[in-house]
């Protein structure tokens, strides 16, 4: 489905309740119970917040589709590549045929491929966004979505415009292979060339972004955001705990953990991350700095006025 | 609150209190008690003018030191709008002496970038009293290379004791830190401001501490060392400090009459937090000056002529 | 010191060790014994044939893994002159799981980076098996900028079974240090030849692993996940890894199927243990070769076809 | 005296011995006791070996004209700049005037200022040198010295050589206060300068390099050599325990301490140091790379040969 018609569609959508126990008996209308602080809370609700729980602050995890509505300026996102899908180039087929995963990932996501892309506005700005999608093979980067990204990148260049990438991904698709952890080096590429072109690239770290996807494009923006309580990080967690035999910190690898140890230039609850990613552009893209002025003399000025 | 009294105010204090123990006095006015309160005041307001009027180098010292002086992250919230504080030096940690952020002063995008003391013992304790460890100086260099990718003027404020002399520090590297930064400021293709506001501790001080234009505020000083370290050197004793302090060429003046200084910002009678209002409008004022005088300006031209400062500073025999 | 023995070569070790009994038997060899032992001696070269003739995958790792499988270190030793180890990343330690070098290879001065396994337990601790921290990729990048500064082109050899995956190294910023490795390969200004020697494990291979040629020893995989990590998240059961091992294409044969991979450099029967010399001369002529066609080539043009090398990475539907 | 003058009176000099208890019955000839190893050695004998210890290794400090005598190709330094010297700008007067503290360091070392810079050969390669020596005024930079080191960079660039530093330094000079601290930047500035012309600079930190030497140009080397033993760092020992209120690790800030924590790129005994320097050059000063051959294709080469 191009995204057209997704958002679309989603004005008729009806989330069903996540949990067994929600009220049965309150009139129209969805609920959805918070997995942190188990409020129930009404869907009408959640959508006006950005899907953050009233009570806790609890970030929900939001597909590509709603969070590029939450993000671009209303009715400005042109899908772009949307006919480009994986293959099975490796004929991979332990425990289950690759095959079979990527016809159950479109069923349920409704996606061509795990990540949406796309030109857009926000605050203006003209941008080239790109969204990964956690329900597509839990956001992994293949060929297909590591073309998807260059690409998205090719096209800011040659159009002038910023970057913005939005992650939710498990790391690269283990089902190509090498061919999955090449596109990080494909990726990086690309960041480069936008860099020296001299275009601005915002990323948002959200939950979770893993492995692969990590350590290529998407921590090598200019300025990188997060989501609170998004996980991130590189390596698997059972296999830190495995190699390091003790229990792991209660806040590790959190957004929050990684603002404390430097790798994050802020967390930005979502509610604010469209007006901070907006501004950030206006610094990044060119305010427009008044012509100078004559030359300074030496001169003391106090505070009163000029001496 | 009681107002924090520096050393060299407590004759003031002292006067000031006895006056207002005599004002308390819940007894009728007699003609003596009246003249000993008017002679009181008589006196303070003399002091006062005294006091006040020429402070040495070890008193302004104690000035830039004051608990309530307006403080990098005051200057950022009063002066600029639309910030950003961004974190970390994507390497090690976020050292919360230092503090970067995306601000715009007067509708000029910028890039602030300052020491960032606490205002009480618990804010203090998070930021090291201002003292950073070679994240804080890497942190700043990201910054530094942010605002120079994207044209943002730098804005900074100087106001550090010195970077932090801990073993930590050293063992990561805080020579390695502060001499990459001097390195990328001297070269950085984006205009610099740089404005002392407080204590300007050495290489601590230096390493966000130059640039196209040294604003200093009346009562900052910006020193090669501490004068307690100084005296502790040259004296054995670091209570000797008063006697270093004008020894070192430290006080604004100096700086100005040493050429390395651009501008003075004189503050309010006393020290910039008797009036921090005004010592606001000042920097907004002078620093907006210095960044319309400075945008525009060829990038190349601009660090030719900040080499040319550089170049130019030294006074030797040949 | 016995041979180490590889799982898959268990059955033909028994039959050697068996012949090697039958042999120390210390009594007149009878016609019976003789018959036995010439029987196990043709057993035993037949086995010897049609075991190393055509190693599945899972057979490769275990050769890759080899304890006396040659090192990047021994690769340094080996084939070049006038080394000069270069140590640290300058902002927090020495990683000894990455070794930078300015190294010599027959005339042509380079750069040398590469995974350093330990050839023993101490030194296998003191190099984390050859699994770096971000300190280590940061170590290998700053060798990077100081070859692209001075022209010299860079020798990468792979050899890890990943980024040391622990609770510190993702603190001090793994992620980024490989992802800033990788931004910095794919534009580096000299020629880049990366050589798989042994393990290639995920993005910590990846960190030092493509530039304008990958060579591929035989036996030396390169996957983007290890068959055990693969096994446990697929099967849940890592031992199940033999299983997973053929389906990540992951073997050098794999990899010029896949257009990744330049070259590959055949083998000794067994496995570049079996005869050291020989694979020093291949790999020395080599990466001697891949460097006179790379020198002299413009830089622009050098690093638009690494470019090209990498878009053309990936198999996709439009 | 200009240092060639130095070189020919250095001839006949004669070292006495550093303690009292020396062999006082020995024949002709002087003698020095180890700091180290208590070993007494025959000064002779030093001379040969670079003033290393036989016994145990201990790296005598040395003075500018020994270090440069070491270091060069025979014959071939040419000091310049020697008439810039330090003058008294702020009139400094606490405790003792800087005057005399000038004029007691002149004496004392032989030398007009702190650093001794010149033009040379090392291994061949053309270089400009320049040797603090910490008899003056513990090797301190106040302008003179910064000036001279701005020289040496600007010189080096002008006439394509590699740049060479060897410090010995207490740190920024005291005496002249802000002119002094400014010698970091304007230093680190011509560092800079080089470095964007594409020459080289290697340093060698030598016992001890401290301060404001320490955090300028000294360690913004393409490569950093240290000497072994050498104290390096930048706060001052006391007061570091002073403000961490414990006792410091044995090996704190030694060259070896800080190779080990990623700082340098390696330690090398003084009788490598100029064959390494030389080699080093060798490498970044461009070995000539044969031009290119024809373009690679695609094969496969057995260890017995190609198939
Ligand atoms: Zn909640
Ligand atoms: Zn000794």
């Amino acid at each position: 489905m191009p995204i057209s018609d997704w958002f679309k569609a989603r004005e008729g959508r009806k989330y069903t309740t996540t949990s067994a126990d929600a009220p049965g008996d309150l009139p129209d209308g969805v609920w959805v119970k918070c997995p942190s602080c188990k409020h129930t809370l009404y869907q009408g609700d959640l959508d006006r917040v950005a899907d953050v729980c009233l009570h806790c602050g609890h970030h929900f995890d939001i597909d590509a589709p709603r969070r590029i509505e939450l993000l671009v300026d209303e009715g400005t996102f042109e899908e772009t590549e949307a006919g480009l899908t994986s293959v099975d180039p490796l004929r991979f087929n332990a425990a289950k045929p690759y095959t079979e995963s990527l016809a159950k990932a479109k069923a349920a996501s409704g996606l061509p491929e795990a990540i949406v892309t796309g030109r857009a506005l926000v605050g203006g700005h003209p941008v080239v966004l790109g969204v990964l999608d956690f329900r597509f093979i839990a956001g992994s980067m293949g060929s297909a979505v590591g073309e998807k990204i260059a690409r998205a990148f090719r096209l800011a260049k040659r159009e002038d415009r910023a970057v913005i990438m939005v992650t939710r991904s498990g790391g690269a698709r283990m089902q190509e292979g090498m061919l999955s952890l090449m596109q990080m080096a494909k990726t990086a590429a690309e960041v480069g060339r936008l860099a020296s072109a001299g275009l601005p690239y915002i990323s948002v770290l959200a939950n979770p972004t893993m492995g692969g996807v990590t350590a290529s494009f998407a921590v090598l923006a200019d300025v990188i955001f997060a989501e609170p309580g998004a996980l991130v990080g590189f390596a698997g967690q059972r296999i830190i705990e495995q190699t390091i035999h003790q229990s792991l910190p209660k806040n590790f690898r959190t957004a929050e953990y990684f603002e404390e140890y430097g790798m994050l230039d802020a967390v930005v609850p979502r509610g604010e991350l469209t007006t901070t990613i907006a501004l950030t552009l206006d610094y990044l893209a060119g305010a427009g700095v008044p012509a100078a002025a004559e030359g300074a003399a030496c001169r003391i000025v106090s505070a009163g006025g000029e001496t | 609150m009681a107002r924090f009294v520096m050393e060299f105010e407590r004759p003031l204090a002292e006067l000031e209190e006895k006056l207002a123990e005599l004002k308390r006095l819940d007894i009728a006015v007699t003609p003596e008690l009246a003249d000993e309160i008017s002679g009181l005041e008589a006196e303070i307001e003399k002091l006062h003018e005294t006091l006040y009027a020429a402070l040495s180098p070890w008193e302004k010292v104690q000035v830039s030191r004051h608990p309530e002086r307006p403080k990098t992250q005051d200057y950022v919230e009063m002066l600029f709008d639309d910030v950003i504080e961004l974190h970390g030096d994507r390497a090690f940690g976020d050292d919360e002496a230092i503090m970067t952020a995306l601000a715009t002063l007067d509708g000029r995008r910028c890039m602030v970038i300052g020491h960032r003391k606490g205002k009480n013992t618990k804010e203090n304790i998070k930021r090291n009293f201002g003292s950073p460890h070679p994240e804080g100086f890497r942190k700043a260099r990201r910054a530094m290379k942010l605002a120079e990718k994207f044209g943002l003027p730098v804005v900074t404020f100087i106001d550090t004791q010195g970077a932090f002399p801990g073993l930590e520090a050293e063992q990561r590297g805080q020579a390695w830190a502060i001499a990459e930064n001097l390195a990328t400021l001297a070269s950085l293709r984006t205009p610099v401001i740089a404005v002392g506001i407080g204590e300007g501790g050495s290489g601590g001080a230096l390493a966000i501490g130059f640039g196209d234009r040294l604003i200093m505020l009346e009562n900052a000083y910006y020193s090669v060392i501490t004068p307690e370290a100084c005296a502790s050197i040259i004296f054995k004793d670091a209570t000797r400090a008063p006697e270093a302090a004008p020894c070192l060429a430290m006080t604004a003046d100096d700086l100005m009459r040493l050429g390395l200084a651009d501008e003075i910002i004189r503050e309010p009678r006393g020290g910039a937090h008797r009036d921090p209002a005004s010592v606001f409008a000042s920097v907004a004022r002078v620093v907006g000056e210095a960044l319309g005088q400075l945008a525009g300006v060829p990038l190349d031209e601009l660090v030719e002529e900040r080499h040319r400062r550089l170049e130019a500073i030294g006074v030797y025999d040949e």
